[in-house]
């Protein structure tokens, strides 16, 4: 039952957030409800470890055959924990300074609960109505607090998320009319479909030119969950649907999809080199890490399908990390085009060396979470072709030299003296401390989170997801 | 034998059609409101003789009740349609139909 | 004893390194450098003594890092006489380094966090250095690419040092992509990078993977030693203060790639092509250092070619085969080019910051120390018999003479073109008019004279450490000892005495073409660098906008279709009853279908 | 027959509103009418006569229909007070029930004269509810142009019927099969008849120009009921009648009033007529439930009506609100709503997204159940047709939730009159409950 908890209280909590008025008690709030939604998620996974396999089921719509079945195995617990964490994150970074704070809060609660559902629904049906769901918060966020051009992105984002999401309820009901046992031939239509969905959402190149304008236009906390969760959620449909129900689409045309994502890794890096605005360099840079996870994905190991889930983790751990400093950034200095900055360093040495710490987390820096993931995915990759794995390797230099530059952008040189000082809150240090510590902990000691994601939790998968 | 029943059916359809047909057509081509208006009524009435031919060729009573209802609200109608003439000629002092198309696109 | 003493060895300057960092602001300036010296020297200390107690070898398992399938690494430290004499020649050049950079850096603001980077890097080195598989490697690999980036760009304000960083960290990086391709291969084939287990099975494999594994780790050599594609970075490299470039880009880090290929010998030697591969790339570079090492006036970028030129020597001496006179010559090159690059710290910091040798001259008299400390080096680096260089720099000749005429010919032309390089480097800086304009040259302090002396004491003794058998000293003695003579006189008869130095500067095409590096960097910059930015530049303006035109292209198209409906629609109810019965028509024509 | 004689009661009182004694209680004893007629389907359940049949499609269609303009009432009524200070608009209120009880009939015939009677009984208190603006002149228009197409419908419906009645000899349907041609040409009028209510393509054009030119109180409850009412219609008539008679004109008139609808709408700047194509679009996509009958057809028919009822009922009552506080209804007048006027702005976002069909809301589940049945239909053109409507549909519907968003031009809050705010409150509750238990309206039949 613990399951449903952690999936209705953030709905919950976010009805509650968006009667709050008040600064303060809106932000508390939110604090309070991401806290325990933490609680119940680590509880969960540790009733996991114990019992092996949690699972819900209660009856919704009896005519569709529709009812709220929640399963969770192991990748996808550790999908939940890090939608626990990466709004903590959110919360914690954002500043309580904003247009009418509650619904704000709630939107963000709104979208963690999407996003619990969406990890442990074990119902096709659920799987699409979360998907679906978790768009809405996201560009309501966007229209709400976004930018400047944020009209123009908000269309983009939607038209971009519901064409994925359609192809995904086209593949479904092909899936819910054959009864689940799909045929040969439909299987390629039906992976075609799931195709389509899950490049838009992760976003892999040609579906990509929603990513950098949302990146850029939303206010840092959506930014953090888009970049963090939202994107977790396309790889995540591989391996919950695509891999069940397509499986011969899978094995058939591994190699095609193989190929477009390591087109998106050398696209996404190459672009982040020449990029001005501190987002934008995010949203490509994690075009290509999102790239790299997808190709290894796909490339059959069971060391390269364990070491892409663990880098989402450690992706997400990252990003959150960089979009964090970019806000403190923003918050202090009125902007994020790099032109306009340098010179932080010398301000603020605490915060440029956690920003050294998370870019080399983001690069696969040896004894960084980034290093164990990408070993793993490029080991990956290297069994399926040697080339695959060259090609995508040089995402690694090229990730080196745009973050780099980034760095140097930002904190190196001698930065206009008008900037103002540069005083950290202590809510700032501990988090980014918090950040920083994880990002060198899991670098060290990833054992306990690989053996969270071992592909032993692959085999009950085939029982439960079926209708 | 009546006389009636000599003149086989399709007859009265095909007079029926043909002045439904010469009521649409006095619809689609005049402009004065009210000639539009009886051209509806000349449909209403090609609509009334086809009944009436049919029940006597069913011996079938019912459909002549059915065209008492057709008259009661043909005339329903034609007051409806009289009191919203009558507030276009109030506006604009003419009710040719061509004034009337500003709502388009 | 060999346990607590490795493991002391790793602690110590990572122990120093998190001191300093987290007290950083509270020390006092000068207690964070001697907190490094300290941590430094006790890591020279211990395994000084395990390198002298005990004899066996032994491996000692510290953790376990991950375990995927078939793939696992663990980290542990690996104890034989490689491994323990390069950890004792780290610390202990490294430990005097800290000591002179105590003197060097001493009214540098950001004093604490020099010496942070500087154990940080010691820690990686010996990690590099001393553990017992090659993903453990790759960490102090990538480490110490990342402490050198730190320290070439410590003075971040000046914007062309920091471009220098980017560039030493980026270039490194391209040679640990080839050294990670390497490592794949080892965790596909066997799960697992355990030099046991590679240099067992390592032979069993066939010659074409053999190949290309061995290719992998020659890259990330050639990326590490600065070796002839990837080397650009190592002139760029002297933006960082001098002891930065004494210990990381003359000592230590260049001689990691030495070490890796010293280390898998057992491959090399089963991939015959690879190694003649690694020999042309080590002769190349030696040549190219010298010829450009000739018309060089910074006084770092000289000792930096010629670094490049020796390391050029070593790895072609790897490459034939002779490890150990390549290890020895290694040891020896970290003494006498450490004190080299001191002495010339010595001179920089003298004449506050000038490091143009052409503006020197005449210092012999000003700075008598560093002046004889020069000398020494100089005469250690150029072979001159009785001091180390002669003894290794001869080692690898006679190797190359048993491997192969050609290589052995090369190389003593390019021994010849160094000693006159370095002859024309001393007599320029101490001989010659002063001209200097009114600096005051002073000696450094006492803390900086010390660790100077020690290297010059093994400078000249460090040859017997690998006392060579009797049979080669005596002819290759005379010889040496007459080309000496010759490029020395030639050296002094050009540059000693008092001449206008810039008329000297012959102005030819030869010149331009080596004072500009063979306008290697330029190339790189027009044929790589330069087109892949403006691709992605290119794509970056064009795709990305056709992309994102492409729903607004779909909404047009959308509004032309539906547009003569709209104009169908056009108020008038006449047309709307015509459109009704045209409706009608169409069904009932249906009907007959 | 109950239900229609409480409903006839009730209107004449509203008529005689002014004189009879009571005042504010006029309001109260509507709803209460309301819900006596909706009981008064279960004292006659299953009342199957020649000319009545008041079956479990009657008692459901006519329940929503009656919840409809119970809704509409109250806006109405809070309309009307806040307008012409406190005297309640009693003429309108009366022809609302009236059409009303037109809609029942038209969901309870089993004669055809009967149907035809609830169609004029629907269509002759709209022709005058449309016009009722007097001072504006587009409602002048809207109902001129209403009057005339409504008049030539229901003389092509009646000239079906009497061919009908030609080739088949009864007035019911089903009972014979229409063999000959003249039957099947009747059937077919007869059907376009009904269509020309539901604003199917051929017959759509009133549509746009009326749900302009009409007030904007009466617009929404107007599209909701005809709809809802032309459908149950379509259902029972359909249902009895064979599909090769009519099914490959349907299907053409389906996929030709998504396509048009969605078509038409993208270009639209006036919210209302936007609203009005997206309507025909709507129209178009229940149309396709009859290719061909099948026992779930008539659940998603009754589901996706209401669901699109509910939808248009919330998107019409804040255009009205809006207009109170003196905006256009432009989609400019929606710019900044959410600075203004939070619960206003929540309904909107509610109301679109469940036209959209976005889940969780139910627009959702009536757009799942209708590709559900394309998909069983094995029509796969056909679903490639609607993914298309779809994905254009939810183009317009978002740039609808982007204005509110967006800058906006005045300040001050939209100010609600009591009975407003009741009617967006029951508005509220009724689309979370449908969001919440929509077994409850899917397990019906």
């Amino acid at each position: 039952m613990i399951l449903l908890g952690v999936i209705l209280f953030p709905f919950l909590s976010a009805i509650v957030s968006f009667f709050l008025h008040s600064e303060k008690g809106s932000k508390a709030w939110a604090l309070l409800s991401v806290f325990i939604e933490g609680f119940l998620v680590f509880f969960s996974a540790y009733l996991y470890s114990q019992a092996g396999y949690l699972s819900v089921e209660i009856p919704w719509i009896q005519t569709l055959g529709i009812h709220l079945h929640f399963g969770v195995r192991g990748f996808e617990l550790w999908m939940m924990i890090l939608s626990a964490v990466v709004p903590a994150m959110a919360v914690v970074s954002s500043s309580s300074k904003r247009a009418n704070p509650g619904s704000y809060y709630g939107l963000l609660l709104g979208m963690q609960g999407a996003l619990m559902g969406l990890f442990a629904c074990a119902n096709l049906f659920l799987f699409y109505i979360f998907w679906e769901l978790s768009i809405l918060p996201s560009f309501f966020l966007l229209m709400g607090w976004g930018g400047l051009r944020k009209e123009k992105t908000a269309v983009t984002y939607v038209v971009y998320s519901l064409a994925g999401s359609f192809a995904l309820l086209a593949g479904l009901l092909y899936v819910f009319m054959s009864g689940g046992q799909v045929s040969v031939y439909g299987q390629m239509g039906v992976f075609i479909l799931f195709f389509i969905a899950v490049a838009i959402k992760i976003p892999l190149w040609p579906f990509h030119s929603w990513q950098p304008d949302t990146y850029e236009q939303t206010d840092h906390a959506t930014t953090m969950m888009v970049a963090g969760v939202l994107s977790k959620m396309g790889l995540l449909g591989i391996l919950k649907v695509m891999l069940l129900f397509a499986p011969l689409g899978a094995v058939f045309s591994s190699d095609k999809v193989i190929g477009l994502a390591i087109v998106s890794i050398l696209y996404g890096s190459s672009l982040a080199l020449v990029q001005g605005h501190f987002k934008r360099v995010i949203a490509y840079s994690s075009l290509a890490h999102m790239g790299l996870m997808a190709a290894s994905l796909f490339s059959g190991t069971s060391e390269g399908i364990q070491g892409s889930i663990f880098q989402m983790g450690s992706h997400a751990l990252n990003v959150v990390g960089l979009i964090w400093i970019g806000h403190i950034i923003y918050e202090r200095t009125g902007t994020l085009k790099l032109a306009e900055l340098g010179g932080i360093r010398s301000r603020s040495p605490f915060l440029s060396a956690v920003f050294l710490v998370v870019i080399l987390g983001s690069i696969g820096f040896p004894l960084t979470n980034g290093f164990v993931g990408e070993t793993l995915m490029l080991f990956g990759l290297y069994s399926v072709h040697p080339l695959f794995a060259i090609l995508a390797g040089l995402s690694l230099v090229l990730g080196a030299w745009y973050m780099m530059r980034l760095f140097q952008a930002v904190m190196l040189g001698k930065g206009n003296s008008n900037l103002p000082e540069f005083n950290l809150t202590w809510s700032e240090r501990i988090g980014l401390g918090v950040i920083m510590v994880s990002i060198v902990g899991m670098g060290i000691f990833p054992q306990p989170f690989l053996d969270f994601v071992t592909p032993s939790s692959f085999k009950e998968s085939d029982s439960s997801c079926t209708q | 034998m009546t006389y009636l029943e000599t003149i086989p059916s399709e007859w009265y359809l095909i007079l029926s059609a043909i002045v439904f047909c010469i009521g649409l057509c006095g619809v689609l081509i005049r402009r004065n409101a009210m000639s539009v208006l009886m051209c509806i009524e000349m449909m209403l009435n090609a609509v009334m003789l086809l009944l009436v031919a049919f029940s006597g060729y069913y011996r079938d009573f019912s459909a002549q009740i059915a065209v008492f209802f057709i008259m009661i609200v043909a005339a329903a109608e034609v007051a409806v349609g009289l009191v919203i003439f009558s507030m276009m000629f109030k506006k604009t002092s003419s009710i040719d139909l061509d004034d009337w198309g500003h709502l388009k696109g | 004893m060999m346990l607590f003493g490795m493991i002391a060895t790793l602690a110590f300057p990572l122990i120093g390194f998190f001191l300093i960092t987290l007290l950083g602001r509270v020390l006092p300036r000068p207690v964070g450098g001697w907190l490094a010296c300290v941590s430094v020297a006790g890591a020279f200390i211990s395994a000084g003594t395990v390198l002298l107690t005990c004899e066996s070898s032994a491996t000692i398992g510290l953790f376990n890092w991950f375990e995927v399938g078939n793939v696992s690494a663990h980290f542990s430290i690996l104890v034989d006489s490689l491994s323990l004499w390069m950890s004792v020649m780290i610390t202990g050049v490294g430990g005097l380094i800290h000591v002179y950079a105590l003197g060097y850096m001493k009214d540098d603001v950001r004093l604490n966090s020099f010496f942070a980077y500087f154990n940080l890097f010691v820690f990686f080195m010996l990690v590099l250095v001393l553990s017992d598989s090659f993903l453990g490697m790759f960490i102090g690999w990538e480490g110490v690419g990342l402490c050198s980036y730190l320290l070439i760009g410590f003075w971040y304000e000046t914007h062309a040092y920091a471009i220098a960083a980017k560039k030493a960290f980026v270039m490194n990086r391209i040679g640990d992509l080839g050294f990670l391709f390497a490592i794949l291969m080892m965790l596909f084939f066997w799960g697992t990078t355990q030099f046991s287990v590679v240099f067992i099975q390592g032979l069993g494999l066939g010659a074409g993977v053999l190949t290309a594994m061995t290719m992998g780790l020659l890259i990330g050599a050639v990326g590490k030693s600065a070796q002839i594609p990837l080397f650009t970075w190592l002139p760029d490299a002297m933006a960082g203060p001098t002891p930065v470039s004494a210990l990381i880009h003359a000592a230590t880090m260049v001689t990691a790639g030495v070490y890796l290929i010293a280390r898998s010998h057992v491959l090399f030697s089963g991939a015959p092509l690879t190694s003649l591969m690694v020999v042309g790339l080590g002769v190349a570079t030696a040549v190219f250092g010298a010829l450009v090492a000739l018309v060089q006036r910074d006084i770092k970028k000289v000792l930096a070619y010629s670094t490049m030129s020796q390391l050029g020597y070593m790895v072609s001496a790897a490459g034939f085969g002779a490890y150990s006179a390549a290890l020895f010559h290694m040891t020896t090159h970290a003494f006498f080019k450490a004190l080299l690059f001191l002495a010339a710290g010595n001179v920089i910091h003298g004449l506050h910051g000038e490091q143009d040798i052409f503006k020197m001259g005449g210092l012999r008299k000003k700075l008598p120390f560093t002046f004889v400390v020069f000398l020494i080096g100089t005469l250690a680096i150029v072979g001159c018999p009785p001091f180390s260089g002669f003894f290794s720099k001869d080692a690898i000749l006679a190797e190359a003479f048993a491997y192969s005429r050609t290589v052995f010919v090369v190389l003593c032309v390019v021994s010849v073109m160094s000693s006159f390089y370095m002859f024309r480097l001393l007599f320029l800086t101490f001989f010659g008019n002063a001209r200097y304009g009114e600096k005051h040259p002073h000696e450094g302090a006492l803390v900086m004279q010390i660790p100077l002396a020690i290297l010059a004491v093994l400078a000249t003794v460090g040859g017997c450490l690998d006392w060579p058998q009797e049979s080669i000293l005596t002819p290759v003695l005379g010889v040496t000892l007459v080309v000496l003579a010759l490029s020395g006189g030639v050296a002094y008869f050009i540059f000693g005495k008092q001449v206008d130095v810039l008329a000297k500067q012959p102005v030819s095409m030869g010149y331009r073409m080596l004072w500009n590096k063979f306008y290697v960097d330029e190339v790189y910059q027009r044929i790589i660098v330069g087109p892949f930015l403006s691709l992605s530049r290119g794509l970056n303006q064009y795709f990305e906008i056709f992309l994102g035109k492409l729903d607004v292209v779909s909404l047009r198209s959308v509004r032309w279709v539906g547009y003569p409906f709209k104009k169908m629609q056009d108020g008038n109810s006449g047309t709307y009853i015509l459109v009704m019965t045209v409706g009608i028509l169409c069904l009932l024509v249906g009907l007959f279908l | 027959m109950y239900s229609i004689i409480i409903l006839t009661v009730l209107g004449i009182i509203g008529m005689l509103g002014d004189m009879l004694p009571l005042k504010r209680l006029f309001l109260p004893v509507t709803l209460l009418g309301f819900a006596l007629a909706w009981l008064g389907y279960f004292f006659e359940f299953p009342m199957h006569t020649s000319l009545f049949s008041f079956d479990l499609i009657s008692m459901c269609f006519g329940g929503v229909m009656l919840v409809i303009t119970g809704i509409s009432v109250i806006t109405v009524y809070g309309y009307g007070s806040f307008k012409h200070g406190s005297e309640p608009p009693y003429t309108v209120l009366a022809l609302m029930i009236f059409a009303t009880a037109g809609g029942l009939l038209m969901v309870a015939w089993s004669h055809l004269m009967m149907l035809f009677l609830a169609i004029e009984i629907l269509s002759i208190p709209l022709y005058v509810l449309v016009g009722s603006q007097g001072d504006r002149k587009a409602s002048q228009e809207a109902s001129l142009k209403y009057f005339l197409l409504g008049a030539v419908a229901s003389c092509i419906f009646l000239f079906g019927m009497a061919l009908y009645y030609a080739g088949t000899g009864s007035f019911l349907l089903g009972a014979v099969h229409p063999h000959s041609l003249v039957g099947s040409a009747g059937v077919l009028l007869m059907i376009a008849g009904v269509c020309f209510k539901a604003g199917v393509v051929p017959f759509h054009s009133w549509v746009p120009d009326v749900y302009e030119g009409a007030p904007t109180v009466i617009t929404g409850w107007m599209a909701a009921l005809v709809k809802v009412a032309a459908f149950g219609a379509l259902t029972k008539m359909v249902g009895s009648l064979s599909y090769s008679v009519w099914g490959l004109e349907v299907m053409g008139m389906a996929v030709l009033t998504m396509t048009l609808g969605n078509v038409l709408a993208v270009q639209q700047g006036s919210l209302k007529r936007l609203l009005a194509y997206s309507g025909i679009a709507h129209a178009g996509y229940m149309l396709l439930v009859f290719l061909p009958v099948t026992e779930t057809s008539i659940t998603t028919v009754f589901f996706y009506g209401a669901s699109y009822a509910l939808g248009t009922l919330g998107v019409f009552t804040v255009i009205h609100i809006l207009e109170q506080s003196g905006l256009s209804a432009t989609v400019d007048a929606l710019r900044g709503l959410f600075k203004r006027n939070k619960t206003v702005t929540l309904l909107w976002c509610l109301s679109v997204l469940s036209l959209a069909g976005i889940p969780p809301l139910p627009g959702f589940f009536a757009k799942l159940l209708v590709l559900m049945h394309v998909v069983k239909a094995h029509h796969s053109g056909l679903l490639w047709v609607t993914f298309l409507n779809f994905l254009v549909g939810v183009y317009y519907y978002f740039r609808l939730i982007l204005y509110p968003f967006t800058g906006g031009l005045s300040e001050e809050s939209v100010v609600l009159s009591v009975w407003q705010k009741v009617g967006v409150v029951i508005l509220l509750i009724l689309t979370w409950g449908a969001v919440l238990f929509p077994e409850f309206l899917l397990s019906v039949f």
